[in-house]
């Protein structure tokens, strides 16, 4: 069939590593067209090359009939396409309805004056007709996680697109909103709207798509009509593969009790959060996105910190002034952000490998670091994990995702720690390195290590945890134990509904 | 890389090293020329013309140079200009470098220029105190340093030419004095000045201690920092803080032009009710002297003192001997007047 | 991988070849005291340039590094006539550690951008130089001082042996120390130092001590120069130094430098005012060749980028050919 | 009220320190109080409010220009030579003409070549300094019989010297741009956001480079007024120039970070700055102290303002991205 949006064999690369290999499918007019794929499969890219923000390194869009070249933002608003991306686009320091209008805001003719009028009622309009209860002159810096994402759907409304992109807007929402914008985003169809909608909420797909494609790192997999599909048949095509909910890893957990966190507190971030963490036990830690689980366990570890309560390391009392203190203290932290907060992107991997054990290393006159001390740390690591690079002085940035990621991790095992801290450990690698990751997960807790794992992928959570630690809205909902794992349990204390 | 590094390294040390030990012996043949008589001085400076192949044409005798203070004040462009003549018609080729006021550019390109076998350096320093260094190189290379309009206490030089600056500033004073003997006036007199420099320093002494001698009272001192529009202000603080000041002497005449300025926006008439007198001699100081907005400037000979220091170096060249102002610190003064709207056409 | 190498060390190869083409072409330029002279030039801003490559590896500037020249000058020569030598110079490290410890405080502890605070203070340390000694020139006449201006051992000048010496120690201290390291991955993500237990404070606030220490260095080797100390003294000297660093490639955005760079930088960056003095370049001129040649310079790292999309770009078309 | 107060604390604050100032000055010197020297640091304070209001555009976009001295000493020169030539109203075209010469480039080195504002505006200070020097060669150019550029700086509508209400004018417009207008909004979500700006689909390159030519701009009305005065094209004035703007801006509150100007705020540190430097010029106090204050003051509104930046930080963190 001939459809609406073409696209034909996209291909996008970053540093020489595929991000899309010829992706071509055809969308619908007036269709609410789902992309599915797991994290790093390509959605965010192709969605973010159709908004402009990425160029295609290779093939062409037509929409309409018409080949259109996207080089830029302007050119995709051009084509009628709005796009929701999934990190926010507010201007902290604008007000809602200067947010909401800042792409084309309602002026008078003469001189570019800004009708402040007009603007507030047309944003108070659009804020209304979405159910939100925001002042449009409040200042976006001041709002809630889930109110700016609201924001950002007024935001694209308001530039009344043909076709609209919605990158997993629901990531931040509670049930309702997420049934607020359920509702929008079927009205939106019959005003015969085409909207692409990325979420890992199958039950999402199943209310309001009409249509699937399926990603797969960075592949085209397939696109079918929902009515042919199941849950079970998405999963089959998102993943390869039967995704069987039992453990791939053997639970090492003892009965000792490692780590234990208790009324932790900290005004209007998180409250009295309390949870335990066994000798080698992988402890999940599921909710949605700004529930403040990263905020609790960078608390923990000595980011910042917390207002009140207590932190037990192997029963004595601790509070970490800096992060140093943690890892002083045999706790390491792996961030979900390798780009800015992991990678140290122009050093070699050596370095990157050794930044923090090299305080640790012996010196010659006190402070002359030896080569062969740092190679032989390396190449220990290199050995544990099995690194592949060209050689030890190559800067990190050319490694593969997977790779760089071992190497943060490496850098944490360098030193000697009881309890490992992860946020996303398996952000944006390829299903390879994943399994390896997996593997070396039990391996550490088998050696008796505490590991805390933040997942967003509720499949993997269920793969490697022993137990999960539900969080919503800055508060534990819920623990849960394996054999009681299920997604929707988890997704309901997520979405803040006890059960 | 590594190793590709070191060796570049250990390349380029080699060659400055080879380089400086080949030529220091050509150093020290210098400096026993230098213990001679002013005749091995000529012989270096003929030598030039064949040693330094790609600075100087072949046709003439060597290089007069000459580093100045700064080239962005006319005073000192006219002081180039009397040297460039004399040069060039003594038959030397002239070659000029520009201090912009900054100790650190003048020793660096003196050096570069002690460095060209030049025949003689004429001199105005931007930092006398600093000159140390650049006496010691021209004494080892054998070559003549003349200075011109600042003198130094270091020793080294041929001869220093300039004005007598505190003279100047008396001159300046007695003008005051003489001009306002029989006005009824506040006798209050300001000086907006230039520091840190020592010649401006002298200048405003010299004012200071006439004046207050004639029982005048100094009654306010800034720093126009020799920059018109910092002197505007100055003056109009001046007038704020003492609204019947009288006359107003500035260390150089932009700084006198501005103050007129700043005393007519005041709503008062410059020439009538402030009297303001500038230094140097502009060619723009005439036009407000000639309409009264400026009393009077104290003139110096900048051109004199450039033709001079050429006349001092040939005098030397040629063995005769230079008769100095000033034995011990080898100074020779070049007259200095004061223009005011009487003789203002003539010398314009 | 091979072009970056090359424009890593671009400097070097400039270096050579405008060398060997002045001394083909300038007979004066031959001469080794002017050899000579062109090191001790090098070595003024070099020294300072030195302490810079930390700072610019740290993504920072120090603009206070000429008035500093000219505070520590004045209290140098100050102690030295009275206290004499050895202490004055010990006396002048020490202050000029201080110094660097007052911007490092204001920038590391109350996170304000560098180039303001040092811009403030650039202007106060002048200020205090002015008052300490009422705009007044001190004129140094310990001999044994001097010589570390003017003096050479053998055919080398004194501040050059200095400059290699300190040229020597920074590359240590950059590459192979805790403290190096920890400079150059604040350089490149202060966030993930952060996580890894580096107190990011201190090692900024270090820098610009370590700063300080060069800045007094420098002052020694220049005061000895001038043969005296006085308040107006390298008025452009941040503007040198930050030249000679970025010549010798170190990214403007942090993260990436080399001290064996900078010295072979504050070499050329002499040559070249060197060779504009011998052919008598006007003095309008060489101020805006100087300004080009910074420009060209700063834009350096960005050619780089360049020239990597380029190939970048290549390799995919060959990859979707294939 | 008590919300209105809170609003505007820091320019209350500073009101108030101005207000103080005054007093102790007047004690000092009676003279202070004359209506004569109140409306001389009104003709002062336009000075620098002037190229402050321009300036204060720039953080906003979160850059700044260090060049503006150089602009102010070129404007100065081109004005005097063109007016004496070919008359005063093409002479002020041209310096205008200039001015817009100058941002554009100011901002495409910093958009197109990828040099941040410092380091760019530093380059274009040399530059431009030099061709200032260049068109002068030595001479200071005079302007008297051009009487009628003397009404720039001394001429009075209704009593009112020109320079002040050039000053109320360039704010008013400002205010309205700033606040009002698409342009005004644009460029604060640029400061503030760059990334997502340009996700929204504001041009953020032309953005900046608009700042920079605004500033420019601005910088030639103060030159304007400056030459007037003086009645003399000169290439060396204006060096401390962009140092006194930018301690007014920052010292009126405005964010160093970008994203948050105060336009209100820059207006009275800049009386503020002018009362201390005619206060202590009355009191005979030399000039070095003068610059120190004006050093500290603006280390000391640096601090402030990295305290208020942190504070901003820490709420940032409240919202997760810790």
């Amino acid at each position: 069939m001939e459809g609406y949006i073409q696209i034909r064999n996209i291909f996008k690369q970053f540093y020489g590593v595929y991000a899309l290999k010829d992706i071509s499918f055809d969308v619908a007019k007036g269709s609410v067209h789902a992309i599915m794929g797991e994290n790093g499969a390509g959605k965010s890219t192709l969605m973010k090359i159709l908004g402009g923000v990425y160029q295609a390194d290779g093939g062409n869009i037509t929409i309409d009939g018409k080949e259109r070249r996207i080089n830029n933002v302007s050119d995709s608003a051009a084509c009628g396409i709005s796009v929701i991306y999934q990190e926010f686009n507010l201007i902290p320091e604008l007000t809602v309805a200067e947010n909401i209008y800042i792409s084309d805001i309602p002026r008078k003719t003469f001189l570019g004056f800004v009708e402040k009028k007009k603007r507030y009622a047309d944003a108070k309009e659009i804020l209304d007709f979405l159910e939100i209860d925001v002042d449009p002159d409040a200042y976006v810096k001041h709002l809630s996680v889930s109110e700016k994402q609201m924001v950002e759907v007024a935001k694209s409304l308001s530039q009344n697109a043909d076709i609209i992109i919605m990158d997993e807007p629901t990531a931040a929402l509670n049930e309702e909103e997420v049934k607020k914008l359920e509702e929008v985003v079927l009205m939106l169809r019959q005003k015969g709207k085409t909207i692409l909608y990325i979420s890992h909420r199958l039950t999402e797909v199943f209310d309001m798509a009409d249509t699937v494609t399926v990603l797969r790192n960075g592949e085209y997999v397939d696109t079918k009509p929902v009515s042919e599909l199941n849950e079970a048949a998405i999963i089959k095509l998102m993943v390869g593969h039967e995704i069987d909910n039992t453990a791939v890893i053997q639970s090492s957990a003892t009965e000792r009790v490692l780590l234990e966190v208790s009324e932790l507190s900290l005004k209007s971030v998180f409250e009295n959060i309390s949870f335990k963490l066994y000798e080698g036990e992988i402890l999940g830690i599921a909710g949605l996105m700004g529930c403040g689980r990263e905020e609790v366990l960078a608390a923990i570890y000595g980011l910042f910190q917390y207002d009140s309560g207590h932190v037990l390391l192997d029963g004595r009392e601790v509070r970490f002034k800096s992060p140093k203190d943690a890892i002083d203290h045999g706790i390491c932290f792996l961030t979900d952000d390798r780009k800015d907060g992991g990678i140290l992107a122009q050093m070699s991997v050596e370095e990157n490998m050794t930044l923090i054990s090299i305080r640790k290393l012996k010196k010659k006159l006190g402070f002359y670091i030896k080569p062969k001390s740092e190679a032989k740390q390396l190449k220990q690591m290199t050995d544990f994990m099995s690194i592949k690079y060209a050689d030890p002085k190559q800067k990190i940035s050319y490694l593969s995702g997977g790779n760089q990621q071992k190497v943060l991790l490496g850098r944490e095992l360098l030193l000697d720690n009881k309890v490992f801290i992860m946020l996303e450990p398996t952000r944006g690698i390829d299903v390879g390195a994943k399994e390896e990751i997996y593997g070396l997960l039990s391996r550490l807790a088998k050696e008796g290590i505490g590991i805390i794992a933040v997942f967003s992928d509720m499949n993997e959570l269920i793969k490697v945890c022993d137990r999960a630690v539900i969080f919503c809205d800055g508060r534990v909902t819920g623990i849960l134990k394996r054999e009681e794992f299920n997604k929707e349990r988890i997704l309901t204390f997520a979405s803040g509904r006890e059960a | 890389m590594k190793k590709v590094k070191k060796i570049l390294a250990a390349a380029i040390m080699m060659i400055f090293v080879f380089q400086m030990a080949a030529c220091g012996s050509s150093g020290e043949s210098a400096e026993n020329e230098a213990a001679q008589t002013p005749e091995a001085d000529s012989t270096e400076a003929d030598s030039a013309k064949t040693d330094s192949g790609s600075e100087s044409s072949g046709s003439s005798k060597g290089i007069i140079a000459y580093s100045c203070y700064n080239m962005s004040w006319e005073y000192y462009v006219t002081l180039a200009k009397g040297i460039k003549d004399a040069a060039e018609a003594a038959g030397y080729e002239y070659v000029e470098h520009d201090q912009q006021s900054d100790q650190s550019i003048m020793i660096q390109g003196c050096t570069d220029l002690l460095n060209q076998d030049i025949a003689c350096l004429i001199l105005t320093p931007a930092k006398p105190e600093a000159v140390a260094t650049i006496y010691e190189t021209a004494e080892a290379k054998g070559i003549p340093v003349v200075l011109t309009d600042i003198s130094t206490e270091a020793q080294g030089y041929l001869a220093c030419l300039k004005s007598d600056n505190y003279e100047g500033g008396v001159l300046a004073g007695n003008y005051v004095i003489d001009a306002l003997a029989e006005s009824d006036g506040s006798h209050k007199a300001a000086m907006i000045t230039v520091d840190p420099s020592n010649t401006n320093i002298s200048r405003s002494n010299g004012f200071k201690a006439t004046v207050e001698e004639a029982g005048w009272e100094v009654v306010s001192e800034l720093s126009g920092q020799s920059e018109p529009d910092v002197a505007y202000s100055c003056m109009q603080d001046i007038i704020t803080a003492h609204p019947d000041v009288e006359v107003v002497f500035c260390s150089n005449d932009p700084m006198a032009i501005s103050a007129s300025q700043a005393v007519s926006d005041a709503g008062l008439v410059p020439g009538e009710d402030v009297y303001i007198l500038g230094y140097d001699a502009q060619t723009n100081v005439f036009e407000p002297i000639k309409n009264k907005t400026v009393l009077g400037t104290v003139a110096q000979d900048p051109y004199g003192m450039g033709s001079g220091a050429v006349d001092i170096f040939m005098k030397n060249l040629n063995g005769e001997a230079i008769s100095y102002d000033e034995e011990d610190t080898k100074i020779i003064y070049t007259d200095q007047w004061i223009i005011d709207a009487a003789n203002a056409a003539e010398y314009e | 991988m091979k072009k970056i190498n090359i424009g890593k060390h671009a400097v070097v190869l400039i270096l050579i070849i405008f060398w060997i083409v002045m001394y083909a072409m300038s007979s004066s330029f031959r001469l080794g005291d002017n050899l000579k002279s062109i090191l001790r030039e090098a070595s003024m801003t070099g020294i300072a340039a030195l302490g810079m490559t930390f700072i610019i590896i740290m993504g920072d500037f120090d603009l206070s590094i000429g008035s500093m020249v000219a505070l520590l000058g004045i209290v140098m020569a100050g102690f030295m006539n009275s206290a004499g030598l050895i202490p004055s110079l010990v006396i002048v490290c020490a202050i000029g550690v201080v110094c660097g410890f007052i911007n490092g405080v204001i920038i590391a502890y109350f996170n304000v951008p560098a180039f303001i605070t040092t811009l403030g203070t650039y202007y106060s340390f002048r200020a205090m130089a002015y008052i300490l000694n009422d705009a007044n020139t001190i004129i140094c006449t310990n001999p044994v001082f001097l010589k570390i201006g003017s003096g050479s051992i053998g055919v080398i000048p004194v501040p050059f042996i200095i400059f290699i010496v300190l040229g020597v120690i920074g590359c240590i201290v950059l590459n192979r120390t805790v403290y190096g390291r920890n400079v150059r991955a604040l350089g490149n993500s202060e966030k993930a130092c952060k996580i890894s237990g580096i107190n990011t404070k201190k090692v900024k606030m270090l820098a610009f001590m370590l700063m300080g220490l060069c800045t007094a260095v420098s002052t020694m080797v220049i005061t000895a120069r001038q043969a005296c100390a006085s308040t107006d003294v390298a008025t452009n000297f941040h503007f040198d130094a930050i030249t000679v660093v970025v010549l010798g490639g170190t990214k403007l955005t942090g993260g990436e430098g080399s001290i064996f760079n900078t010295i072979i930088a504050a070499i050329l960056y002499a040559t070249i005012s060197n060779c504009l003095n011998l052919y008598h370049v006007d003095a309008k001129w060489q101020r805006i060749c100087m300004g080009l040649i910074l420009l060209m310079a700063f834009s350096f790292g960005f050619i780089q980028q360049l020239i990597v999309k380029m190939r970048e770009n290549s390799q995919k078309k060959i990859t979707q050919n294939a | 009220m008590k919300r209105l107060i809170m609003k505007h604390s820091d320019n209350l604050s500073l009101g108030a320190v101005i207000i103080i100032l005054f007093a102790v000055f007047s004690v000092m010197q009676p003279n202070m109080m004359t209506a004569f020297n109140i409306k001389n640091i009104l003709v002062q304070v336009s000075l620098t409010a002037i190229a402050a209001a321009g300036m204060t555009f720039a953080y906003t976009a979160g850059v700044f220009d260090m060049s503006i001295g150089s602009i102010l000493a070129l404007v100065s020169v081109v004005l005097a030579k063109v007016a004496t030539t070919s008359g005063v109203f093409p002479a002020v075209v041209a310096a205008f003409v200039i001015a817009v010469i100058a941002g554009v480039v100011n901002g495409l080195i910093v958009t197109k070549l990828k040099i941040q504002a410092f380091a760019a505006t530093l380059v274009t200070m040399i530059l431009i300094r030099g061709i200032a020097v260049l068109m002068a060669n030595g001479a200071d150019i005079p302007l008297y019989s051009m009487e009628s550029i003397k009404f720039l700086s001394s001429g009075t509508i209704a009593g009112i010297p020109f320079p002040i209400i050039l000053t109320v004018f360039v704010y008013v417009c400002s205010y309205i741009i700033y606040y009002k207008t698409a342009f005004g909004m644009k460029l604060r979500s640029v400061g503030s956001n760059a990334e997502a700006s340009k996700i929204s689909g504001i041009k953020t390159d032309r953005m900046i480079i608009a700042a920079f030519t605004m500033t420019a701009v601005t910088a030639v009305l103060s030159s304007l007024i400056k030459t007037a005065q003086v009645m003399f094209g000169k290439a060396t004035i204006g060096e401390d120039f962009a140092l006194d703007v930018m301690t007014t801006v920052i010292l009126g509150g405005t964010l160093v970070t970008g994203g948050k100007g105060n336009l209100t705020g820059t207006l009275t540190a800049s009386i503020l700055i002018a009362v201390i430097k005619n206060g202590l010029n009355i009191n005979n106090v030399n000039s070095y102290y003068q610059q120190l204050v004006i050093g500290m003051i603006l280390i000391f509104a640096l601090i402030v303002n990295g305290i208020k930046a942190m504070k901003n930080e820490r709420q940032i963190r409240r919202e997760g991205e810790f």
